[in-house]
């Protein structure tokens, strides 16, 4: 087992873990620090594929911004007790069966699938560095790149819409 | 450089992927915390993302790469969003317990 | 693209009138640029050196079918503005945030017709989702406002999930998000399985747009309780927005679809219209029942897409006057319920006396969502049975047919209730928008159902 | 000049009467069916080739639908039936003032233009769309001007759309059938068609199930006696009068031909049923206590036997349901009209509430008894020509048929003298009965002439439909 | 010129018809009476012109007016044929309808709607004179019906009393099952001849090799046309009932006239009939029967009017006895004879209610003789005649029918003997009752008896004189009745050789009817009994005085089943059969009820919708094979 190997099953087993005991545990802090952890471990894999970059921004992004947002809206609405009332328990279990019958589902579809023949690219090209994404970005995928921007402006918008208390119009 | 992908193979990236994906959905299907449920989600995302990047170093391309920068303005748009949502809900039922949703059926 | 653009230049323009302080002069204003890009679209349509003319490496592909829907988006954009005047006139501080958001939509609605590229595609389907979750949640002090904006804002950013996943499946499967490779890679490699599995989870998150069963739940609960002008938006607009993209994905991405596909179509097809009929039977919420209504259109433009050879004119056609007639009872609902508390048949009641002009247009609206002669309903729903049964799908027909049927019961009740009982209250006066919008609409729907090569041949 | 002349007069009608106010609608709507009626007349006369009065012109490209109107003796005779019947059914309603008189002609008009079209229409989608817009103004008609309790009517009406509606539906879909195997829809094209048994066999039942719910052949019939207890006298006559002819015009333009193969097979089934409508109609009508109720008890039975008639596929079948359509079109007007005069006298339909009438006011006797008559198919009144010329056709097929249907015979004239003698005969009633009024009297009068007239001299209908009926049989028989 | 006049000849009445609707309300009644009499008798004038023609040349007399109805192979003209058999027919139609019509003006005379009684008299002439003279069967079967739509009317005339009503009702309705299989008979006849014209039919008939079973199939359904209108087994009933009119309407309607349009049918059709002895023999055994059992009820009735119309009943038998036998000429003489007999009869007994104020129970008569001696005299030359007794018209004709009867069948004889001793018995019990003995009514009515006005006695008069002599047309060895017909009958009459034989049967006929005569003399004169109260009745006589249960019988199994089937069909079927029909609707709503359950308003069911609905549709496209 490679190193590598290695790397990978100790990052999946974090990433899977973090992300059930995101899920698992009742209290709304623990679950947010378990999602830090999560994306973490991700970003984890995103260094293991070396692209630094994107996993810069991921922590950024996510860690930084979303999760931020998570918990000050957690705090917000002074939720870090354990008083939550769990679904009943059929409910609880029809969610646990499906989702392992769909796991089971798409495990089973990817594994009877054609194995992809792995064609040895040359590694020697640039196709991750800043400097060719940013290319790439501002060049081909320019009219996505502007496009977003008017969706977060529509969230932007939205969100103050949402928030925004009325003043009584004369 | 070695292609990582090839010595760890792409199937395992496919269902750790999967799995992700499928810890999300239980996620939102097993709790009724709001914002649990949108954490749920935000974990589908990535699972997504790190799909897309598997797939981006499987193939030397960096499309999509270039993708989960748009996945993630999106993400962070809906949960701006949502956590708007969440909050002026709040506001007026004084909990976020999505079983309490319940004024619109039938 | 130039439409594109143009719409989000007139968005900017909205939230930048209000810093001017323009807010009187929004709507008009919106409404005639509005034209303005109506007419640009529509002189785009004879211009063939435009089409297949990669611009934008090939982001935005404009084509005869992108340019027919984009109009009728506007179309429909400029009729849903123009009731926003009076239905907002309430919240005069936020007008312009919502006529913004409209635009908006608008913008994501054309970016989804229009794509040439996944990624737009996802951008587009995103805008448009988080300006309705806005639209939905937008009346902050509303319960079921609330709610019916977290439940779509929960459900869509779930569906948005699935169709992300959907598209990295295709990604690794393709390599391209660009939908020309993709098109004519599809038909001819050895395509892994993610790619099959991707586009059914893409397809999925697109029925889950347009309301289909079973991914339908969230339409009644959030019809009902979103702003009616936000119903408006979502039953016509968004409903053909979605249903456009649908077919052109299928178009795109699965050049032969395989005939079971096509079995988990048409049993989609038929579930949806029989769930969405038998339940709207007992609504008493009108705009529940229409979501139900909606949901059984769904279903019935889900038959076109068994035809695919010609399901491009047959949907146009269908759409145009399902959102027409959409539109047209949307604005009768709209002034009718707009100081009520909500929106039960009851308040419809004795409409045909105190007001037998917006009754008879909801009436004709009705009418042509059941598919009566001369309203286009009937037409679409025509050429729809014909070229079904042309492939070969008898049984969905005449499930669809039985569905019509079903689908007079809950229309006449609205009717009945219009023309048969009692009002409660007496005239009151109606802002000149209503009734231009109304009649405007369902003056339209006529028009294309006594004339219907207007519509059938602009695809073909 | 051609027939479209007829469909753009009755629709301008519409529009003029609508505009013209509630005071005035009446009268304006009775000028322009009158007009059409002369109109009618005058294109019968004046072209000695009746296909000059046809009309084409394109419409839809994709499907390939046209305007096409076919003027032939048959969809003239039916249009003559309904151009007649219009400004009598107008004229009637002088006596009764209804609230928004201008909307409630308007659609008598339009209503009359839709069933026009119905008939002239050669191209199946055009004919669908008349077939169906027909059922609008009626469906108004008995909802807001009907009678009776508010809520039982709405039910009553409510189901006679749907049910109307969803037989058409199917016809809908075997239209779209035939188009995918024509490439068009029309009439001339559909004939031309070669089905095979099968095809021909799903096509029937299309068809049949929308004719046979118009018509209404049992067990379809079950909208039928509510809705014209409901409905207003007026929307009754235009039910029974004319609408009824639809679906059996139909039968002979559309069904017949184009299906000839499953006509053949299940000959002795359809006329089985249509006969036992008959005996079925009329073992209800005995004890009806309602008196529109027993009237449409009368118009199933007769309108089972011209269905028999016209399945049996001789030319006397088809000729004598042609003739007995026009005359049961008239006398069905007629005696709804009589019952509208009781009713306008002593605010009832219930027949135990009436009797003793008859010495109050003679001449109203005298016609009603003529009409009550004229309905047992009386020989000298028109109701027997073509009761005779049906009940010949049968005996061609089966001779049982024959004695079956002719039960009729026996069984109308108990339940309706049964009726005129519970209504009008009998001891003076202390309820004062005018007479009947001028107006009134002038449409029974119309009536009772045409019937009489034609009843000894049938000879022009008869050569009018006749040539058209040679056609169409001929095309059954290819 | 003999068009115009053979059209006057039929419309002549139709004027007076449609002049009293118009306008017999506001002239008098004298004058309405008047125009309706003058009419009729314009028919008769015009009937005994063509007569003396038709008897001078011998040529028929055929006119076609205009095209009728035509069917796919044949066309049917609205055609007149004046011939021997119509013209016989159209003399004593239109003959003894003036009398009545003459009779009417005195005995109506008190009555409010004396005119419309005129208008439905000459409406029925009108269509009387229609089905008589008629070139085919469909004109034939407008007067059929017309005269049956008259009978209607005028059986209802007094409107006001609802068992006339019902008793119109019943009489149209039974003529109406006749009708149907008088209808049917056309059918199967136009199918085989493609024509309906009587000449042409009898042309195609003798040239043979018809099916001689749908042949008999027609004739049988033209006989059951016939029973109901001649009154026969097993439609009789209606026949008593229609006494409710008033007394000239029996006379002429129910007596004279309409009744024996289904023997001058057959007779008409006699061409066919004799190629159908099967159908024959029904004939005769159903008309022997009906002239039985009408007889024996005849035996017991107390109104004055039903021991008539039963007496018509069997006398109608005993012509339809003639007619199975083939012996048309002999049903066609007593056809005449009986008119005039029975007319006057009835004419006589409505001279006696018109005198008693309407009083028809001949309990309550009695001891008339002296104070309408000419009612009593005319009545009583008519009572000989139709018991049968030397020299009068009735003698003749009835022996002529017993002595056919002899020589085909001894039973059908006997049967008809004893018809014929029971009609001598009723009826000289009706003359006993009424005429003789004291007068059992009351004082007031004592009081005001008198012979009634001459307009009433003068047709009286006529009509006996008739009665007595009218065997003159065909006696034995002067048979001009016979030669006269002989060109519209088929099979040759044969000529009775007055023999020992026929001497013998002549004279136990009359041994019979003299036998009757005593019988009744025995108990009604010498033993002075009077019948007894209808609830005093018991034993077989209560079964046939009330006319053996016929009508309950009828109603039993007939009209009552139908209306409680209609019951049924209203109440229950229509219903059940529109919530069948509706279920659909029910069921729907009711799915859409229990689905409103469904959608509980929880996003965590949706959510869970959501994922069952891709794991379904991705487990079906990928998983299942």
């Amino acid at each position: 087992m490679s190193p590598i190997l290695i790397t990978f099953y100790f990052l999946s087993a974090i990433t899977l873990a973090s992300a059930f005991l995101t899920i698992y545990s009742k209290n709304p802090i623990h679950s947010a620090i378990y999602l830090v952890i999560c994306f973490f471990t991700i970003a984890g894999h995103y260094l293991l594929f070396n692209s630094q970059f994107l996993a810069i921004v991921h922590i950024i992004v996510y860690s930084g911004a979303i999760m931020v947002l998570f918990l000050f809206t957690i705090m917000l609405m002074n939720l870090n007790k354990e008083d939550e009332v769990h679904k009943p328990r059929i409910t609880r279990l029809g969610a646990i069966t499906i989702c392992i019958l769909m796991s089971v589902v798409l495990v089973t579809i990817f594994i009877n699938s054609n194995p992809i023949v792995g064609d040895e690219l040359p590694s020697t090209e640039d196709y991750q560095s800043i400097k060719k994404l940013g290319t790439l970005l501002l060049n081909e995928y320019m009219v996505p790149f502007e496009f977003a921007s008017i969706l977060l402006l529509v969230a932007m918008i939205g969100v103050v819409l949402l928030s925004k208390k009325e003043k009584t119009e004369k | 450089m070695n292609n990582v992908i090839n010595e760890i193979g792409i199937e395992n990236y496919i269902f750790l992927a999967s799995l992700l994906f499928c810890i999300g959905v239980f996620g939102v299907l097993y709790r009724r915390n709001a914002i649990i449920v949108f954490m749920s989600i935000e974990i589908m995302l990535n699972a997504v993302n790190l799909l897309f990047v598997a797939f981006s170093t499987f193939r030397q391309d960096a499309e999509g790469q270039v993708f989960v920068f748009f996945s993630m303005a999106v993400a962070a748009a809906e949960v701006a969003v949502g956590l708007a949502i969440l909050v002026s809900v709040y506001r007026n039922v004084g909990s976020i317990d999505i079983a309490n949703l319940k004024n619109l059926k039938g | 693209m130039n439409t594109l653009i143009a719409i989000s230049g007139l968005g900017v323009f909205c939230l930048i009138a209000e810093i001017f302080n323009l807010r009187k002069l929004l709507v008009p204003v919106t409404i005639l640029g509005l034209l303005v890009i109506l007419g640009l679209t529509i002189s785009e349509f004879n211009t063939p050196e435009l089409f297949n003319n990669p611009m934008y490496n090939n982001m935005i592909v404009v084509s005869k079918f992108s340019v027919a829907f984009s109009s009728l988006f506007i179309i429909l954009t400029i009729f849903l503005v123009a009731l926003s005047g009076d239905f907002y006139k309430e919240h005069l501080t936020k007008i312009s945030d919502f006529i913004a958001i409209k635009i908006f939509l608008l913008a994501g609605a054309v970016a989804m017709i229009s794509f040439g590229n996944l990624s737009m595609f996802f951008l587009g389907i995103e805008v448009l989702s988080i300006s309705l979750y806005i639209l939905a949640g937008s009346k902050r002090l509303d319960l079921k406002s609330n709610e019916a904006g977290m439940k779509y804002f929960l459900m869509g950013s779930f569906a948005s999930g699935i169709i992300l996943f959907g598209i990295c499946l295709i990604y690794g499967a393709m390599t391209s998000f660009d939908v020309e490779y993709i098109k004519s890679l599809s038909r001819s490699a050895e395509l892994p399985i993610w790619y099959t599995i991707g586009v059914i989870l893409l397809l999925i998150g697109m029925l889950f747009k347009i309301a289909a069963v079973p991914f339908h739940f969230w339409a009644p609960d959030v019809y009902e309780g979103s702003p009616s002008m936000t119903t408006a938006t979502m039953s016509t607009l968004a409903k053909v927005v979605a249903m456009a993209t649908l077919f052109k994905l299928l178009d795109v991405l699965n050049a032969d679809i395989d005939y079971k596909f096509q079995i988990v179509l048409a049993i989609v097809s038929v579930l949806s219209m029989t769930v969405g009929n038998i339940m709207a039977l007992r609504q008493n919420n009108v705009k529940r029942m229409l979501a139900f209504s909606g949901i059984s259109h769904a279903g019935f433009m889900l038959m076109a897409l068994l035809s695919m050879a010609t399901a491009a004119s047959t949907l146009l056609y269908y759409t145009a006057a399902y959102a027409l007639a959409g539109i047209a009872s949307f604005a009768v609902i709209i002034y009718v319920t707009r100081d009520k508390e909500n929106e039960d048949i009851v308040n419809f009641n004795g409409l045909g006396k105190t007001n037998p002009l917006m009754a008879a247009i909801l009436t004709a609206s009705l009418l042509s969502m059941a598919g009566i002669p001369i309203f286009s309903g009937f037409f679409a729903k025509f050429i729809l049975f014909t070229q079904t049964i042309t492939t070969g799908y008898l049984v969905v027909v005449i499930a669809a047919v039985i569905n019509s049927i079903i689908s007079v019961g809950y229309y006449f009740k609205l009717i009945l209730a219009m023309y048969t009982k009692e009002a409660a209250e007496d005239k009151k006066a109606v802002p000149f928008v209503y009734h231009a919008v109304a009649v405007v609409a369902i003056l339209l729907n006529i028009v294309i159902g006594i004339y219907p090569s207007l519509v059938m041949n602009l695809l073909n | 000049m051609d027939v479209t002349t007829i469909l753009l007069l009755l629709l301008v009608g519409a529009l003029v009467t609508y505009f013209s106010g509630d005071k005035l609608a009446s009268k304006v709507a009775l000028v322009f069916s009158l007009g059409t009626m002369a109109v009618t007349l005058y294109l019968l006369n004046s072209s000695a080739q009746l296909s000059d009065l046809s009309f084409y012109a394109n419409w839809i490209d994709a499907p390939k639908v046209a305007l096409a109107f076919k003027a032939d003796g048959l969809s003239l005779a039916m249009v003559l039936l309904t151009t007649a019947l219009t400004p009598l059914i107008i004229f009637s309603s002088f006596g009764n003032s209804f609230n928004n008189s201008k909307n409630f002609y308007a659609l008598v008009l339009f209503m009359a233009f839709a069933m026009t079209g119905t008939f002239l229409a050669a191209d199946g989608l055009l004919y669908y769309i008349f077939w169906e817009l027909a059922l609008i103004p009626i469906y108004f008609i008995a909802l807001i001007w009907g009678n009776g309790d508010a809520e039982d009517r709405k039910k009553a009406v409510v189901k006679f759309f749907i049910y109307t509606l969803a037989g058409s539906l199917f016809m809908l879909i075997g239209f779209a059938y035939l188009y995918t195997k024509a490439d068009s829809f029309l009439l001339e094209d559909l004939y031309k068609l070669n089905l095979s048994a099968t095809e021909q066999c799903y096509i029937f039942f299309a068809f049949f199930l929308a004719y046979a719910i118009k018509i209404p052949i049992i067990p379809f019939h079950t909208w039928q006696a509510k809705v014209y207890q409901k409905a207003p006298t007026v929307g009754t006559m235009l039910l029974s009068g004319i609408m009824l002819k639809m679906g059996l015009y139909s039968v002979i333009r559309w069904q017949l031909p184009i299906a000839p193969l499953a006509a053949k097979t299940y000959m002795p089934v359809l006329i089985g049923l249509s006969i036992a409508g008959v005996i079925y109609g009329s073992i209800v009508a005995l004890r009806q206590k309602d008196l529109k109720k027993l009237l449409a008890y009368s118009s199933l039975a007769h309108v089972g036997l011209i269905a028999a008639g016209c399945y049996t596929l001789t030319i006397d079948g088809l000729r004598g349901a042609v003739l007995q359509m026009i005359a049961h079109g008239f006398v069905i007007v007629g005696l709804f009209f009589a019952a509208e005069i009781i009713y306008r006298r002593y605010e009832t339909r219930t027949i135990a509430e009436m009797g003793g009438i008859r010495a109050q006011t003679p001449r109203f006797t005298s016609m009603f008894m003529i009409l009550v008559l004229a309905s047992v198919a009386l020989p000298g009144t028109f109701n027997f020509v073509g009761e005779f010329t049906v009940l010949y056709s049968l005996i061609q097929i089966n001779i049982w048929f024959v004695i079956l249907g002719g039960t009729t015979i026996i069984l109308g004239g108990y339940y309706m003298l049964k009726m005129f003698q519970n209504t009008m005969l009998g001891e003076t009633n202390t309820k004062v009965f005018a007479d009947v009024t001028t107006n009134e009297a002038i449409t029974l009068v119309v009536i009772i002439g045409f019937l009489l007239f034609f009843g000894l001299y049938p000879k022009p209908i008869v050569d009018l439909v006749t040539p058209s009926l040679h056609q169409i049989l001929e095309t059954i028989n290819r | 010129m003999d068009k115009t006049l053979a059209l006057v000849l039929l419309l002549s009445p139709f004027a007076g018809f449609l002049f009293n609707v118009f306008f017999g309300k506001k002239v008098s009644k004298g004058i309405s009476g008047a125009i309706g009499t003058i009419t009729v008798l314009v028919s008769f004038l015009l009937s005994i012109c063509f007569f003396a023609q038709l008897n001078q040349n011998g040529k028929p007399f055929e006119i076609s007016l205009f095209d009728w109805i035509s069917v796919h192979n044949f066309k049917l003209d609205f055609g007149l044929l004046l011939d021997q058999l119509s013209l016989l027919w159209l003399l004593f139609v239109t003959g003894i309808g003036s009398l009545i019509h003459l009779y009417s003006i005195s005995y109506m005379h008190d009555d409010e709607n004396m005119h419309k009684f005129f208008a439905y008299l000459n409406l029925f002439v009108f269509f009387m004179i229609t089905l008589v003279i008629g070139s085919n069967l469909l004109v034939m079967f407008i007067g059929w019906e017309g005269v049956g739509l008259c009978s209607y009317l005028l059986i209802g005339f007094w409107y006001k009393n609802q068992s006339y009503n019902d008793a119109a009702k019943k009489a149209f309705i039974m003529n109406r099952i006749g009708d149907l299989g008088f209808l049917i008979g056309i059918f199967i006849l136009g199918m085989m001849f493609s024509t309906l014209n009587f000449v042409e039919m009898k042309q195609a008939l003798s040239a043979g090799n018809e099916n001689t079973l749908i042949l008999g199939a027609a004739a049988l359904a033209l006989f059951i046309g016939a029973c109901g209108k001649s009154a026969q087994l097993p439609l009789y009933t209606w026949l008593p009932d229609a006494m409710a009119g008033p007394t000239p309407v029996s006379a002429l309607i129910h007596a004279a006239t309409m009744v024996t349009a289904g023997i001058f049918m057959v007779t008409r059709m006699n061409f066919l009939f004799d190629l159908t002895p099967y159908i024959q023999n029904i004939i005769a055994i159903v008309g022997a029967a009906t002239a039985l059992v009408a007889a024996s009820i005849g035996l017991l009735q107390n109104d004055i009017k039903k021991v008539l119309a039963y007496s018509t009943v069997s006398q109608l038998g005993l012509m339809f006895l003639a007619l199975g036998l083939g012996a048309y000429n002999v049903a066609v003489f007593h056809v005449i004879t009986h008119a005039f007999f029975k007319a006057c009869l009835f004419l006589g007994s409505g001279s006696v209610i018109h005198g008693l104020h309407g009083e028809q129970d001949m309990r309550k008569m009695g001891g008339l003789r002296k104070a309408m001696p000419i009612t009593f005299w005319t009545m009583m030359i008519s009572t000989l005649a139709i018991a049968g007794i030397f020299p009068f018209a009735g003698f003749w004709s009835k022996d002529e029918i017993l002595m056919v009867a002899f020589e085909h069948n001894k039973v059908l004889w006997v049967v008809a003997s004893i018809a014929s001793i029971m009609t001598a018995f009723y009826m000289f019990r009706l003359m006993y009752l009424t005429f003789f003995k004291d007068f059992r009514g009351t004082e007031e009515q004592k009081h005001h008896l008198h012979e009634s006005p001459s307009l009433i006695t003068i047709p009286l008069v006529i009509l006996a004189v008739l009665a007595a002599i009218g065997g003159a047309i065909n006696l034995p060895g002067n048979t001009w009745l016979n030669y006269f017909l002989e060109p519209v009958l088929v099979t040759k009459h044969e000529e009775h050789t007055l023999g020992a034989h026929e001497y013998m049967l002549m004279g136990i006929a009359l041994a019979g009817a003299v036998f009757g005569i005593l019988w009744a003399y025995s108990k009604y004169i010498k033993q002075a009994f009077v019948p007894k109260e209808d609830a005093e009745i018991v034993g077989f006589s209560k079964t046939i005085y009330n006319k053996y249960y016929v009508d309950e019988f009828y109603t039993f199994l007939i009209v009552r089943p139908l209306n409680s089937l209609s019951n049924f069909f209203r109440t229950t079927l229509e219903p059940a059969l529109g919530k069948v029909v509706f279920s659909f609707g029910t069921v729907a709503n009711g799915i859409g009820t229990q689905g409103k359950k469904l959608q509980t308003g929880s996003v965590g069911l949706y959510l869970f919708a959501f994922v069952i609905g891709i794991g379904a549709i991705i487990t079906y496209l990928f998983i299942a094979k």
